[in-house]
């Protein structure tokens, strides 16, 4: 039982680890503002939760796995929304602006 | 629970960390435009807060956590974002080569010169904590760190707290004349967006909630008042920056009451103390722990304004949606 | 080599590097940063006596292991930090909008530009 | 297990110290923010890791408090971004001395 549990809490950990990996990656990689934003909510939200899950075996208190939980919900909800307020930030919903890839409208108005 | 479990692992995490604060200082420090920086600045109070997590003070790292990259980033953020237009003529300000070379050289210096008394730090380390742990019973708080704030270095808090109050009254005193009284005007305005307001809607009861378990127990746990209030101010600053509600005008005798209000309780109890325990700023023999929850909870409301007005700067006009933007062109 | 020797270190240089940005950054936005990290460096300095300070209080089963008055005073430096900041930048923004400038160099009087008028403020002469 | 979770928090610590280079190479202010954004995350993580690793409890709730507020600094960064608009086209007009390779990287719109 307890190996069990030792077992997914370290399978569990490495995928979150791996998707922090990713979505760096992702962030370094990709080509422009809103596809980084996509690859870094996905190691927000995955990642982080992966994390929790994978802890949540090794805390006795009920209380501790609650507030592991509330982390998680927490980052869940800052992480959607600032990912909606960035990408309105990335690519402002001017007409003229619009059409453009993000990144030229970066660039190209300096 | 030994202290370092393995001792390879830990030092790897803190190699780490030590090699990411020192490039984000560097990036801070020499990166051109001001913006990146403060971005740069932001993050770096984040891995800070997991130093002193490394250093075994928790009680600084929530303090950090929260005044580090919350409100200290909406404050330097919003800066940069409106001095950029004055931004490119700092370049002319640039001391010569030389004179930066010579400027290194010495800063390197007074840095070697601290990393020398570092090393040099006697062993055994001299330390207050056996006395601190001694005396802590009679308090009646299990959290050595608020025992200190409150019990035996009670001065110091309380110097602290009323040192707020003039700060905000720094802050304040930079308005223009026509402004005096007005409401603060220097939080950011974005554009109405349902994504804030679900965000300035859902995000506060639950910081509130948080605010005052930091509070509650901080007498025995990590957390405290300072805090606490830091999330209070920080969920209020987000109602605000949200648009829900409006900043109230410096001239508001209530808001003044409170922000007076945590320092005043504490220099009264201070005071009767004389009498009560024999000396200023002492508790009588087993009120300490309700007293310092009294002072706490009054402390925490005060700093939590003080620290929101901070935030919301001088005040700018009376125009209920006015910026200082807007009070600019109508003058 | 342990921690807190590694975080003294870092302290240490993160005082210096504040100091060269304070003196070398022109623009004054750039010297509260480099002014909050030599702060930050000062705390880490007590934080690292803290931890050092420490372990006599874990003896006791209290759960903490640091010397708590050096982390009390770094709370306490923190928040007064802050305050100092919001100051700073107070008086910078208000600088910035009356006189359109956002450094601290005095030599020779400026032609005075008019608050608001922000795409004049690159072409002063200095 | 205790070493197989500090060495967790240190590889995601590491992983996202990585995505700071985005914070090096912006181009604009967005994409700066994003690798605060990913940093402040991972930092979440590193530090649940760290509390259940040495079994102090209270860690978790300092990665709470980072969690709560690190909206908070993106809420201040998009309102950044919106108010300077359409006055601060004057990025690149200064007589810049040294290499300035930043200079041109500011999305000042």
């Amino acid at each position: 039982m307890n190996l069990a549990l030792d077992l997914l809490t370290i399978v569990a950990v490495s995928l979150g680890a791996l998707f922090f990996l990713a979505g760096t990656v992702g962030l370094l990689r990709f080509p422009d503002t809103l596809t980084r934003l996509h690859a870094l909510t996905k190691a927000d939200n995955l990642g982080l939760g992966l994390v929790v899950l994978g802890l949540l075996p090794q805390v006795s208190a009920p209380l501790a796995a609650l507030g592991l939980i509330a982390v998680w919900l927490l980052a869940m909800l800052s992480g959607a929304t600032v990912g909606q307020l960035l990408a309105g930030a990335a690519r402002p919903p001017d007409p003229d602006r619009a059409e453009m890839p993000a990144r030229d409208a970066v660039s190209s108005h300096d | 629970m030994t202290r370092y479990p393995v001792m390879t692992s830990a030092l790897v995490v803190d190699a780490a960390l030590v090699l990411l604060v020192l490039g984000l200082a560097l990036w801070v420090t020499s990166t051109r435009a001001a913006y990146s920086a403060v971005v740069g600045f932001v993050a770096y109070g984040l891995l800070m807060a997991i130093v002193w997590v490394r250093l075994a003070a928790v009680d600084v790292a929530m303090t950090e956590a929260a005044l580090g990259t919350g409100l200290t980033g909406l404050l330097l953020l919003g800066a940069a974002a409106r001095l950029a237009p004055y931004e490119a003529a700092e370049v002319n300000g640039r001391p010569g080569r030389w004179l930066r070379l010579l400027i290194g050289l010495l800063c390197a210096a007074i840095a070697l010169g601290l990393a020398a008394v570092v090393l040099m730090l006697p062993d055994p380390a001299p330390t207050l904590a056996p006395l601190v742990a001694e005396n802590l019973p009679p308090t009646g708080v299990g959290n050595p760190v608020t025992g200190v704030l409150l019990a035996h270095r009670a001065i110091d808090t309380l110097l602290e707290s009323v040192v707020l109050v003039p700060a905000l009254i720094g802050v304040w005193s930079v308005a223009a004349d026509p402004a005096w009284g007005g409401r603060p005007g220097s939080l950011p305005r974005p554009r109405s967006s349902s994504a804030l307001t679900l965000l300035a809607q859902v995000l506060p009861p639950f910081g509130i909630l948080i605010g005052i378990h930091l509070v509650w127990n901080g007498a025995d746990d990590p957390g405290g008042k300072f805090q606490g209030a830091t999330v209070l101010a920080a969920m209020w600053i987000l109602v605000l920056i949200a648009g829900l509600r409006e900043p109230p005008a410096v001239r508001d005798r209530r808001l003044r009451v409170l922000l007076v209000i945590g320092a005043l309780v504490f220099i009264g109890i201070g005071v009767a103390g004389i009498w009560l325990a024999d000396a200023f700023l002492a508790y009588p023999e087993g009120y300490a722990k309700p007293l310092i929850l009294a002072i706490e909870a009054v402390l925490t409301l005060s700093i939590a304004a003080t620290l929101g007005l901070l935030l919301a700067g001088p005040p700018a006009s009376d125009h209920p949606s006015g910026g200082l933007y807007e009070s600019k062109k109508s003058g | 080599m342990n921690g807190p020797t590694l975080f003294g270190l870092c302290g240490a240089a993160l005082v210096g590097l504040g100091l060269y940005g304070l003196l070398c950054q022109p623009g004054a936005l750039r010297k509260i940063l480099s002014f909050n990290l030599i702060g930050s460096g000062v705390f880490l300095l007590f934080g690292v006596i803290a931890k050092r300070g420490g372990g006599a209080l874990s003896a006791a089963g209290l759960g903490v292991d640091g010397d708590p008055v050096p982390q009390a005073l770094i709370i306490t430096g923190l928040v007064v930090a802050f305050a100092a900041t919001s100051i700073a930048v107070a008086l910078l923004l208000r600088l910035a909008e009356t006189s359109g400038r956002s450094t601290l160099e005095s030599d020779g009087p400026r032609a005075p530009s008019p608050p608001g008028d922000q795409a004049s403020a690159p072409e002063r002469a200095s | 297990m205790t070493e197989f979770l500090l060495g967790a928090a240190a590889f995601v610590l590491g992983t996202v110290a990585l995505g700071l280079v985005r914070l090096l190479r912006g181009p604009g202010h967005a994409d700066r923010m994003l690798a605060a954004q990913l940093l402040g995350t991972g930092g979440v993580a590193a530090l649940l890791l760290l509390g259940v690793a040495t079994g102090v409890g209270a860690i978790a709730e300092v990665a709470l408090l980072l969690a709560l507020l690190a909206a908070f600094a993106s809420v201040a960064f998009v309102s950044g971004v919106h108010r300077p608009e359409g006055s601060g086209t004057t990025s690149g007009t200064a007589p810049s001395a040294a290499s300035s390779q930043n200079e041109n990287k500011r999305d000042s719109k």
